[in-house]
Order: structure tokens, then sequence, then C-alpha cells
């Protein structure tokens, strides 16, 4: 952490305001490019929502920012930093969280191990906890209970927490609101505005679920066979008509 | 089903005369050479030349097939002692020795047969029959040391042998690593041995074609074992004892390495890998038996890393970039029999076509409920423990029906699909296609009852021609020849239809892994073709295309649908592309049909808005 | 039938000290590490450098695990990083580095089967039995292990990063855990555990080039069935362990020294994961 | 450095055959003033390679002390180590150059009984003489075939009788490795306890592979007997018998068929107080012995590796030869054959005495194993018999 806090200050003279950056950024599997061409701005302490339909690249274009998949082409600069070619751990440690729509938690391992791999013993766990827990008062019951066994919902929180115990300047979150039920949604909503609000923390939501989204959100934009399609204000009068024509069918 | 034949001239097919011209270079080489050598040289490559044999099965499996096999020298061992214990207790004499080492084949393809019964189950790692090889010739050392006088054990078994010169053995066994070399030569040219191939580079595509890749496999360890026997019999006759280490773990890697460093699936490199180190450490390991290992297990080690694929490719490129050899001009395809396709150019542009056929939907030949029931799904279920991915889904296709199967990430869209293509994966309810169940049948007994399935991403074997490639998807309606290599290409319309359309006849001898990513879809999509299936299953058939190319699938499918009556079943995200090509919408949403109905109806539908957008659905 | 008792919990106490190497790294890295039976070797041979400047083994544990951590750290670097993309080619690579590191120690050594001093070679008496001190020694110090391996994976930050290795890379990554040095730090605990391994054994078993071999095939085994938990590792070293012991015992030692094998197979046949 | 050249021009020649290119014939040399030649072929790599080197040695000195006094009938002898990887496939190819490439006149090899087994034939077929200088478990036949290590017979009977009767020890325990020469060690052991009237009350066998004595121990706690015989392979599985037996607590009496002198040296003091006999110990007291050791230490110097009963009947048998070609006055191979069983000689281990049936009669002498390791001889039983081992012959 302090690493990053150090390192921020001194870029900023680059991108002071911007937190991620993608320039004509292309990646994909195997022979296919997912991701063609995609440029995007975030600023510092926005909350951004990136909507599109299924396949169309939303949690491609995730994983090639963390740095899972590699970058084809173009760049990506995260609190200034180019973070093109990083290791994943890397980026992690200049200070992002990323939450995976798939497979995002070790069913196996109990809720406070879920918790503490994200620390990976940077910081004090009980410490860290003790700053969250009062957003989500389910997990600090259940520290041991194995995480496979939550509910759905329950879940969503554990990944939500683990995003936020590191402290991060930046979270990249993968379809958090699917499948959830609605008063689990204005619980995420809820942790996720205040996070933002609270500690100026920068969230990138990838989302199919435009009200969630637009709730949270500040700026959206539309990703279209991996190049983003429109861009925009949420409060504006043709943002929802603009998403409504992008996204249903 | 109207099928279509082609004799392309395939380069790779071999003739008789090549075959019995390479046979007799082979043979007049060792003859030849056998005037030349001395006794102690005869010996030495003799031994060689079994040994080699041995390797070459090791390379069939290994190289060809992708089945590691550390454990070769075990069946070897076998034939060795299946004649040396018949000739040392049962009397001499040929008649005797040849009841022994019959028995010894047959107990070796038994054995083999078993092992690879233990070894290929569905999900078996690769390396499990490793491990399970590794374990053969354990078992066979204890079994000859616990043997006594039976066997020999550590003492090893003396035995009267005829009493031949060593010239004699050196042509004997010589001609026979001319004989198997050349066999395998033949096989692995074959449609048997591009079958292997496509095993080893895509097991689950073969699956998927009806290919029972288990049997395959277990056929063809049981097939090397016998001619690792078969060696181990006439080797036994020339060594004059049988002993342990003919059979041992060690014999067995060693046959690896060598395998390896010839360069596996090569034939010839494992051959020439194999004299070479025998000859060399019979020369040099005499004097530095240590220091020799030493530097046979660096030299591995550096191979493994460095050069996979081993040095006798590692040298055929060094010479071809030394001597460049003009390249073969393309002898494609250049009619087809077809009357609507005969004229058009191979290669077609594939968007010309596109524009007559979306109108071509609207005027049905028949009423729907006129049609036959080709996919017929009740109540079906997919647990995860208690976790419900699919929950009570039951619709109809129809005969020369497209439906779409629609639905936020996470609906269970894939799940269904590979239900539908594998009867074991539901957990309750039931399938049928066209009248019959599919429940608890495999892959590739679905196949059988017209379940075609392509991939998400194009799969399809990258190491084997376009015409390989295609020749693989018909071999599950007429069993593959073990000599012969297909000459000509029998294809069903409509895989004949997308090959021409999309130019794949352009191409019939270039490399799968040579093709452009639409292309690569199309042949993909023609194999499935090939299967003659009655309903054909798609996973996101546009992914990866360019609107151009999509607009070409979507007339692709109509004339499927319309002109072949094969019903088609897709999973699709992109709204223009279902709008032009399906009859029927089925929305999934959590495991459950939300929606069955007309495009309009869906598209019009207030729900299935709400579910896109992500709203609640009325508190279910 | 105490000593049967003994027989058992012993051979398994003695499998699971042999296997526990095999199993990190197979369990962390996917691989198949043939070349264990060479590093149980080096192990070995540590043993007689120390008889012959006069150490204990107690002191030439340590020693032995340190060069396993060091051996283990120059393999990795140079032999299984540029492989890991290739697992099956690591088989023959760790074969590669098994036939290396055995003519090594031949042309260093000699092939002679060489003798390290051992620290106890009594008895105790256990009721009204005299029973092998070294073994019983040897069983604890496999608890110990066992415990020491649990509490490593369960309550340390490593261990917990390699469990999340073990059940997701991707996911793992995410989490900011650099796993190449998770699988690192892997194949040298694995190295040293098995070249410590190799240096308790000894006052056993006498050394040789090749003395780690009879021990791989069955530690392999073993591995495959317990999967990849230090936990499960102890329950299949006692089942199948107490088998071989028992048929050894029962029926004849020659059947007894396939029973590993043969079951395991079956029972991976009958199980159908791995 | 004649060899080597000759090696580099042998590979050079072999491997443009192999190439499948022609070689020119090679270079006719003259017989006539050519050396008598020794091969002596023995496993320098694999199982035997512990013992090999010494053998060699052995070899070595009996061809120098040959030459000193001016050869073999005026012809210098020269002897030619050849590596058999102590096994089968090893031994074709030894056999096949020593006598194909090598041209020798006779094989004098220390072998493993599988390489022994593998190579007889060939050296059958070519008609040359063969002396086997191992100790192993009897039977070998062969028209060429002579060996001058002991059989079974020979240390057994003399071991089991002090035991069985000077001992009255009566309740015997009987382990083996599972190997052939484990096996037939063991079953002639098991039968002559018997005619001594003695029981055995458990026999069993371990595989070579396996380190694990402790389920056999666990069945010798059950069983209770009076004393244990035991016949592992030599080396490794010696030693873990005996680390594994001293700490199971068992105090018996053990007699050991497979241990040798400097085994038990290495093994030290899990070793004390096991009794066994052999046909050579270096602390014989006896002149040739001494002039042997002290000959052997102004050759090798510190490069010496300790001589043994294994490595000792190469010396004797080089000597054996010369005699025998002496005798005749030829090197000609069946003049030799013929000739071999009537040779006696007197070297390190007493006097041997080449018989009918193609083995020796060997003095025998018992020794039991100190705390240090160290054998000390307490008993000669003077010269045994090997008993019939080849009736054909005789």
């Amino acid at each position: 952490m302090s690493t990053s806090q150090k390192s921020a200050p001194a870029k900023a003279e680059t991108a002071s305001d911007i937190a991620l950056c993608l320039r004509g950024l292309r990646s994909g599997y195997g022979g296919i490019d997912v991701i063609r061409e995609a440029n995007l701005e975030v600023r510092k302490g926005g909350i951004y929502a990136i909507l599109g339909k299924n396949g169309m690249g939303k949690t491609t274009l995730l994983k090639t920012i963390m740095g899972l998949l590699p970058i084809r082409d173009g760049s990506a600069h995260i609190l200034g930093a180019d973070i093109t070619g990083w290791p994943t751990y890397r980026i992690v440690r200049c200070g992002v969280s990323y939450v995976p729509q798939e497979q995002a938690i070790f069913q196996d391992l109990n809720v406070g191990e879920n918790l503490r791999i994200a620390l990976g013993g940077r910081a004090s766990f009980k410490e860290r906890f003790a700053g969250i827990a009062g957003l989500f008062p389910v997990l600090g019951q259940r520290l041991h209970q194995v995480a496979g066994t939550l509910s759905g919902g329950e879940q969503k929180m554990l990944l939500l927490a683990r995003a936020l115990l590191t402290n991060p300047k930046l979270i990249l979150i993968d379809e958090i609101s699917e499948g959830l039920q609605p008063a689990i949604v204005g619980h995420a909503q809820a942790a996720l505005s205040n996070a933002c609000r609270e500690r100026g923390t920068t969230i990138v939501l990838v989302e199919q679920n435009v009200r969630f989204a637009f709730a949270l959100a500040d700026r959206y934009a539309i990703l279209n066979l991996g190049e983003i399609i429109a861009e925009g204000e949420t409060g504006s009068d043709e943002a929802i008509e603009s998403v409504s024509r992008h996204l249903t069918l | 089903m109207d099928l279509a034949a082609w004799s392309p001239d395939t380069p790779r097919r071999l003739s008789v005369a090549k075959v019995l011209a390479l046979t007799a270079c082979g043979i007049g080489v060792i003859l030849i050479s056998s005037a030349l050598l001395g006794v102690y040289d005869a010996q030495i490559l003799s031994q060689a030349f079994f040994f080699a044999v041995v390797a070459i099965a090791v390379d069939l499996q290994w190289g060809y097939t992708g089945i590691l096999s550390w454990g070769q020298s075990a069946f070897f061992g076998i034939g060795v002692y299946g004649v040396a214990i018949a000739s040392a207790h049962y009397g001499g004499g040929a008649p005797i020795a040849i009841l022994g080492a019959t028995i010894a084949a047959a107990l070796a393809a038994f054995v083999a047969g078993g092992a690879g019964w233990l070894s290929f189950w569905d999900g078996a790692p690769p390396f499990f029959v490793a491990i399970v090889t590794f374990a053969i010739p354990v078992v066979f050392t204890q079994v000859i040391l616990s043997g006594g006088t039976y066997t020999g054990a550590s003492s090893g078994l003396p035995f009267p042998t005829p009493n031949l010169a060593p010239w004699q053995w050196y042509r004997i066994s010589g001609c026979l690593l001319v004989l198997v070399a050349i066999a395998a030569y033949v096989f692995t040219k074959s449609d048997a041995g591009r079958i292997l191939v496509a095993i080893r580079e895509n097991e689950d595509r073969c699956r998927y074609l009806g290919i029972r890749t288990a049997r395959w496999k277990i056929g063809l360890m049981a097939a090397c074992a016998v001619l690792s026997a078969v060696a181990g019999t006439l080797y036994a006759e020339y060594a004059t004892v049988a002993a342990t280490s003919y059979g041992d773990f060690v014999f067995g890697t060693e046959l690896v390495i060598w395998t390896a460093l010839g360069g596996r699936g090569t034939l010839i490199g494992p051959i020439l890998g194999t004299i070479f180190i025998n000859y060399i450490s019979a020369v040099l390991g005499g004097s530095l038996p240590f220091l020799w290992l030493l530097i046979i297990g660096l030299i591995f080690v550096f191979v493994v890393i460095y050069l996979p694929s081993g040095f006798y490719p590692f040298l055929q490129q060094w010479a071809s970039r030394r001597l460049p050899i003009p390249g073969r001009p393309f002898r494609g395809l250049l009619s087809s029999p077809q009357p609507e396709a005969s004229g058009r150019p191979a290669g077609t542009d594939t968007r010309s076509l596109s524009p007559s056929l979306p109108a071509a939907r609207g005027s049905m030949p028949r009423a729907l409920a006129e049609r036959a029931v080709v996919l017929h799904i009740r109540e079906v279920q997919k647990s995860y423990g208690s976790l419900h991915v699919l929950r009570n889904i039951s619709f109809d296709i129809h005969r020369g029906e497209v439906v779409g199967i629609v639905g936020p990430n996470g609906a269970g869209k894939t799940t269904l699909v590979r239900c539908i293509s594998d009867g074991r994966e539901y957990s309750a309810g039931d399938i049928a296609v066209s009248g019959r169940s599919t429940r608890s049948l495999s892959a590739q007994e679905c196949v059988s009852l017209g379940v075609g399935r392509k991939f998400q991403t194009p799969s399809v074997f990258d190491a084997l021609s376009v015409a390989d490639c295609l020749h693989i998807a018909r071999s599950f309606r007429k069993p593959p020849s073990l000599w012969r290599s297909g000459s000509h290409l029998a294809l069903p319309l409509p895989a004949l239809r997308i090959a021409e359309l999309t130019g794949l006849f352009s191409q019939l001898h270039v490399p799968a892994s040579h093709l452009a990513h639409g292309t690569k879809q199309a042949l993909e999509l023609a194999m499935v073709l090939a299967l003659e299936p009655t309903i054909l299953l798609l996973d996101e058939p546009t992914a990866g295309l360019t609107r151009a190319e999509r607009t070409a699938v979507g007339s692709l499918l109509a004339v499927l649908a319309k002109e072949h009556n094969i019903s088609v079943l897709l999973i699709e995200h992109d709204v223009d592309f279902v709008r032009t090509v399906c009859d029927r919408l089925v929305v999934l949403h959590m495991g459950e049909i939300l929606l069955d109905g007309t495009v309009s109806d869906v598209v019009e539908s207030e729900v299935v808005r709400s579910v896109y957008l992500g709203e609640a659905v009325g508190g279910t | 039938m105490l000593t049967h008792a003994l027989d058992i919990v012993t051979s398994a106490g003695i499998l699971y000290v042999v296997a526990l190497g095999l199993l990190i790294i197979f369990g962390v890295l996917k691989i198949i590490n043939l070349a264990h039976s060479a590093f149980l070797a080096i192990g070995g041979y540590v043993a007689v450098v120390a008889t012959e400047f006069h150490v204990s083994l107690w002191y030439a544990i340590p020693i032995a695990l340190i060069i396993g951590i060091v051996i283990g750290a120059i393999l990795e670097a140079t032999v299984l990083r540029p492989l890991y993309a290739r697992p099956l080619d690591t088989i023959l690579a760790t074969w590669g580095i098994s036939i290396v590191v055995v003519q090594l120690i031949t042309l260093i050594f000699g092939r002679e089967t060489q003798f390290a001093a051992s620290p106890i070679t009594g008895a105790i008496s256990i009721g009204d039995i005299t029973y092998s001190e070294y073994r019983i020694i040897l069983l604890g110090l496999a608890l110990v292990l066992g415990a020491i391996m649990v509490f490593l994976f369960q309550a340390t930050e490593l261990g917990l990063s390699a469990r999340a290795v073990i059940m997701n890379e991707g996911l793992a990554q995410a989490m900011g855990i650099n796993t190449r040095f998770v699988r690192f730090f892997t194949f040298c605990a694995g190295a040293a555990l098995a070249t410590m391994a190799g240096a308790l054994i000894t006052p056993l078993v006498s050394i040789e080039p090749n003395m780690g071999l009879p021990w791989l095939i069955n530690a392999f085994m073993l591995v495959l069935v317990a999967g990849s938990s230090v936990i499960s590792l102890g329950w299949a070293t006692l089942g199948l362990g107490g088998a071989q012991v028992l048929v050894s015992t029962f029926i004849n030692p020659i059947i007894g020294g396939l029973t590993i094998i043969v079951l395991s197979v079956l029972v991976l046949r009958a199980r159908k994961t791995l | 450095m004649p060899k080597l050249t000759h090696t580099r021009r042998q590979f050079i020649a072999g491997a443009a055959i192999a190439a499948g290119g022609a070689a020119g014939g090679f270079p006719a040399v003259s017989r006539a003033a050519e050396p008598v030649k020794i091969a002596c072929i023995c496993g320098l790599s694999g199982v035997n390679s512990p013992v090999a080197p010494a053998v060699v040695q052995s070899g070595q000195l009996a061809v120098a002390e040959l030459n000193e006094k001016g050869g073999i009938l005026g012809r210098k002898v020269e002897l030619l180590p050849i590596d058999d990887n102590s096994d089968a496939s090893g031994a074709v190819k030894a056999f096949n150059s020593a006598i194909y490439d090598k041209k020798v006149n006779i094989i004098i090899a220390y072998e493993t009984s599988a390489a022994r087994n593998a190579g007889e034939p060939i050296a059958a077929r070519a008609n040359m003489p063969y002396i086997y200088t191992s100790p192993y478990e009897g039977g070998a036949c062969g028209a060429n075939l002579f060996i001058d290590g002991w059989v079974p017979p020979q240390v057994e009977i003399p071991l089991l009788k002090y035991m069985v009767d000077e001992k009255n020890l009566k309740s015997w325990y009987a382990i083996g490795s599972d190997y052939a020469f484990g096996r037939g060690i063991i079953d002639f052991a098991v039968k002559e306890i018997k005619s001594l009237g003695g029981t055995v009350v458990g026999e069993d066998f371990n595989p070579l592979s396996s380190s694990d004595w402790e389920p056999i121990f666990t069945k010798v706690r059950g069983e209770k007997p009076e004393a244990i015989i035991y016949c592992t392979s030599n080396g490794s599985p010696n030693a873990t018998f005996l680390k594994q037996y001293k700490s199971t607590g068992l105090d018996l009496p053990v007699g050991s068929f497979s241990i040798d002198e400097l085994t038990a040296l290495k093994i030290g003091e899990s070793a004390e107080g096991v009794l066994y006999t052999a046909d050579y110990f270096t602390s014989l007291d006896n002149p040739q012995n001494e002039a042997y050791l002290a000959a052997m230490n102004k050759m090798f110097g510190s490069k010496l590796l300790t001589p043994s009963n294994l490595s000792v009947p190469e010396y004797d048998a080089i000597h054996i030869y010369a005699l025998a070609a002496e005798k005749v006055k030829s090197v000609e191979a069946a003049a030799i054959i013929k000739t071999l069983p009537t040779v006696s000689f007197k070297g390190p281990r007493g006097v041997i005495q080449m018989d009918k049936e193609h083995h020796a009669a060997l003095p025998i002498y018992l020794a039991q194993i100190q705390k240090d390791g160290s054998s000390k001889v307490i008993k000669s039983f003077g010269l045994i018999d090997p008993g019939n081992q080849c009736p054909k012959f005789s």
C-alpha cells in the first residue's frame, strides 16, 4: 500500500485525476480478439459502469486490465502507472481490488481465510476488518464458516468485504448483482457508495443490471463486440434511451 | 442422405509401388551392409534393431496418439519369457517356441488392454497412463523374480535356440525392423492412423464426432504390446537367455528416452535414436559407463526443455533451411457434382450468398404441426449436489426448425447444450432424439442418435489438414481402414455446401492450424455436418466473427434448416443474428424457462426486457 | 497383535515422511516429480558424508534440508519454470534430472553401498515385546512433520497462499498472490522434504545411488490417492501401507511389495477422480 | 594409448556403417606375435560395480606376475576388462565384443548369474573357454565353462554343521532375498538343517526392491526360533537386514550366507556376532596370501581396493589358466578345455583343485564378525568338495 501512495503523487503531473486509462487495448483468447481497440478513462473517486450484453467482452476487459490475460496491443495505466505487461499480483499490490464474477471465492476456505488471503499478510487483519465490519455484520459472525456453505447473497457480501478490506484505490467488479435478491442488491449498493464517498475509492462496475448500475455510477460506457460504442453521464436524459437500445433484445 | 464423393488428389496418399520400393530399398540396405560389417558391429546393431522395433511401438502410442507408455519394456519382456519358458520347459523346437510366442503375445495384449482400461476413464488426466504403465515393469520384474526355476528368477532362463551366425541375425532383425517400420508408416498414413493423431490433438472433439476414443487407445496399446512381444520373442532366440533386464523399468524408461531424443511422432526419429544411442553406448559406454549415462541424462533434459520434438525434426528443419524445397502447388478441388453448386468457383465469397436467404424464411414449406419432433426435452434437471443449474426444462424442436436459446449469463444455456449432447449429464427428466431416449448414453452414442455439437471456440485437429479433419468426421459411418488412406471424401450435402461456400475446398491440404478463425469455425461446422446430424447444437456460432461473417453463417444455417431439414439449436447473444435466423426462441433465466415463443414474442416481452436489464423478476 | 499394529503405524509413518515432498509438489504445481527418488538419494548421501566427518545424523538432517532447498531452487529456475505450460513434459524432465543426479552421485561416491552411522540402533520395550526404537522415533517424527505441515498450510500466510494456488490459481493471482513465487517456494520445500526424508531413513536402509527408486512408485501412488491434502496423505499411508504390512505378514512379502501399486490403481479407477 | 585409438577407429567405422554408408575393411593384423588375451568381463556398471574394480586389480596383478616370468608359452599376456552392466543384455554385448571384436583367448569373468547365463551360450558357440569366478547358487554346466568360486554345499554344510551340531541350535528361521541365489541357498540350507536334526519353523523371502524387513521380523518374534539363517542379495539388502534386525531387540545367533568381509566392515556394529563361512579372508595366515597382499599393495599403493573372496578367484583363475596352457603347451581352446579340470593351484585362498565336474574344491574358513565390523577367523575346515554340480562331466 505504502509504495503506491508514494509513487502515485510522483506521476500525478501527467495523470493526476485518472484512476484507470486504457488506450487502444486489444486482447482475447486463442485466435480471437475479444477486446478490439478499447479506450477508456475513469476519473479518480468516481463510479463507472461498463454495460453490455453477454459475450461482448466485459469480463475479458476486466481480466485484461488485471493482467490475467495478456495485452495484445495498446496500453493500460492504473493510478498513473503503466501496468502493461505486469503480473497480476503486482497490479493488485499497487492498490487494485478485483471482484471476479465466476469462481470468485475459495469454496473450501472459511470466511476469515478468504478475507485474509486478500491482505496477504500486508496488514493486520483484525484492524482492517474492524474498519469494514459495520458494513457486513453477517460476516463478522461467520468468520469460521466454510465459504462454500454461505448463501449466494452472503457470498457476494464476502466478495465486497474482501475487495474493500485492502483499502484499495480502485475496485473492478464483475457483475456483483447477478442473481441477487433485491434487498441484497440494495445492501451492496450501499456498501459501494459508502466506500466511494468515505474513502474516495474509484469503482469500475461491469454490469447487466442497468438499474443497479445507474443507481451507483456517475458515468457509463457500453461495450459492444469488444469496442466502447457509447459513453456518457448516467444522469443525462439520453442515457436510459441509449442503454435500452443497446441492451435489450 | 445424399452423398457426394470426390477423389481429391491427396499428396499424402501412399501408392503400393512407393511402399514396395521403400521396402525393397530398406531390405537392400540391410543385405548389402550385412556383408560389409564386422561381427561385433553386426551383433550390436542386431540388438539395436530389435530395440528399435519396440521404440516404434512407443512412438505410435506416444508420438502419434499422446499415450506416454513408460512400460513398453514389460511387453518385450513377456515376449522374451514366453519363448524362453516354452522352450526351456516344454521341449525345444519351432512349434513349441511359436506356441510360447503366441501365448506371450496374447498375454501382452491382455495386460496392455487392462492397463488401458485402468488408465482411460473419462476425465483421467493425461499423465495417469504414464503412472499405470510405470507400474507394469515393476510388477513384471517381481513376478519373474519370484518364479523360481520356472522363470529362472534373477539368474535368467537359458534355453535351446537355433545356432545362427551374427550376420544372419543382423539380416533377420534388420528385415524385421524394415518391415515393421514400413507397416507402421503405412498405418500412420491410413485412415486409422489419422484418427490416432486426431485423438492426440483433440480428444473431446473426437468424442463428439462419435469416435470411441478410449477403445481406440486401448486397442492401440494392445496392438503395440503385441508388436513389442513379437520383437521380444525373436530377440529371445537371438539372446539365448531370458532375463528380467529385458522387461524392467530401466529399459522401459530408456525406450522413452531414445524416442524423445530421436523425435517422437516421426517413426524414423525413434528408430535412428535407438540405433545411434545403442551403438555409441556399446562403444563408449564400455570405457565410461557412468559418464556416458550422465551425458545421456543431460542431453535428455536439454531436449525436453528446448527441443521438445527431438533431434530428427530439428535436423530436418535445419536441412530444409539450407536446401529450400519449392512449395507444392495447391491441388484442390475444382468442381463438385452438385448441380446448384457446380460452376461456382471454389472459395466463393461467402457474403455474396447471404442476401437472398433470410427472405426465404418467410415461406415455410409445411406447417410446424405437421413436422416430426426431432428433439424432445421433458422436465430435465441438472444439479450439482443441492445446487440446481437446470430445473424443469421442457420443450420440443421439430424437423427443420431453428431454435435459439437466449438468456443472461449463468442462465444454464451451455449446460443445457451439454445435457443434450451427452446423456450422462442430466440428473433427472428425459431427452429423446428422434424418439429414442438418450438417458445415460455417452456422447458417442448420442452422436449415433443424430446429435451434432459444435463447440464455441473452433475445435478442430490443428495438426491435420482440412481434408483429414473431414475424413475423420466421416469415420464413424464407415470403419476406417488400417492400411489404406481413403482416396475419396464422401460428404453429405450440407457439409459439402458449407465447405464449398466458405472456401474450404480451396484449402483441402492446408493444415487446420493455418486457417483463419472464421474458416476454422466453418471447418468445424462442416465436420459436425459430416456426421449427418438430425439436430445440430451450436454454442455461440458467431463469437469472434466479423459482421460479414455473421451474416454468412446466418444464411448457411437457414440453408441447412430449409433445404436439408436439419434442426438447429443455438445459443446466441447477437439479437440481429437471432432475429434473422431463428424460428423460435427459448429464454432461460436462472436455470428455468422464462419464455418459449416466436422471436417477436420474446423481443416484445416486458418480462424478458426486465431480465435483461437486471430488474427483479416478479419476485420469483 | 501389538507388533502388527506397531508394524502398520510405523510403516505408515515411514511412507508418510517419504511421500510428503512429492505430495506438496503435486498438490501445488500439479506435476509428477520423478526426481523425487534422486532427492531421497541426495539426503542419504548427506548422511554418509556426515558419518565420514563424525557428525551425528541429527545434525545431518538440517543440512540435508538446506541442500534440498538449494537444489530445488536451481532446478525450479532452470528446468521446471520453462515447462509449466507443458505439464506432461515435466514427467520426462524430472526423470532426466533423476538420471543426472544419480550418475553424479555415482561419479562422486561410486556405485557401492554406503553406510551412515545411525544415532539409535537399539530396541525399546513396549509391554512385553521389544520394538525398533528408531521406527518409533520415525513415527513420532512423521506425526510432528504432519502437524507442522498442517500448521504451515492452515495457519500461515504462505500456507494460505499455497492452498489458494491449489484450489484456484487464477483467483489466487487476482488476490495479489505471487503464484510464481509460491511455485518456486513449493518446489524448494518439496525437494527439501525429500532430501530430509532421504537422510531420515538412512538408519533403516542402506545407501546407494538408486536407493530412492523402490520408494518412488509407492510414493506416487499414495500421493495420487491422497490428492493434495497433507492430512489425507496420512490416511492413505495408514490404509495402503497397513494393507502392505498385513499382506506381507499374512500372505507373503512378495505380494506385499505390490499391494500399494495394485490397490491404488484400482482405487483410482473406481473413484474416477484424482 | 593404443586402446583409445583402437576404440576411436572402431567408433568412426561403426558410425559410418550405422549411418548406412559403406566402410572399408579392417586392416589385417598379423597374429604371429599377438599376446595371449584374457577378457575380464565384469559389472563395472550396475549392481556389481562396487566389487568389479577390485576384481580387475586382482586380474592385473596375476597378469603382471605372469608377464614378469615371461608370459604364457613365451607370449605376452594382456588383460582386457570389459563392462557387462551386471545384466544379461550387457553380457551379450560384452561376450560378443570379447570374442568377435577383441578376439580373446579366454574369458575369466566375475558376473551376475543372469549375465553368466546370457554370456555362456555365446562362449559355447565360439568354443571359447570361460572361467566364472563368482560364488553362485550352483548347477551351471557347460562344456567350456569352469568355476572357481564357491557353491552352496561348500559354505553351507560347514557353517550349519557348526551351528546345529557344535552350538546345538535346533530351531531355525530362514530368511532370503527373493532371487535365484537367495532362494537356492536357503532351499539348500533348509534341507541341510533338517538332515542335521534341526527344525525350520519359518521360511520367508523379501522382494529385492524391498527395504522393509519388519513384517518378517514380526513373524520371527511369533515363532520364537533359536537361531536365524539368512541370505540376502549382496551389499545393500545385507545392511538393511542387519540394521533392522539389530533394532528389533531380538538377540538370536545369526548365520549369514550373503555377507562378506568388506560389507561387514562397513556395516560395523549392526553386524556384530554374525557367523559366516568363506573361502578367503584378508587375515588368512599363509605365505601365498602374504605375498599376494604385499604384491597388491606394491602394485596399486593408495589406489588399492581391498581384496575379498569375490576378487581373489580372478587372480587364481588366471594362474589356473596359465598352468593349463603350460601343461598342454598350447592356448588352443580344445586343449585348454580338456586340461583345465586337472589343474590345481596354491594361491592366497590355499590349495584350489579344479575337478572333473568343472567346479573347484576350496579351503573353507569360519568367521565371526566383531563389534568393529572386522571378521575374526575362528575355524578352518580344510579343502571342501563342491559336491555333484555337473554329474554329466564325471
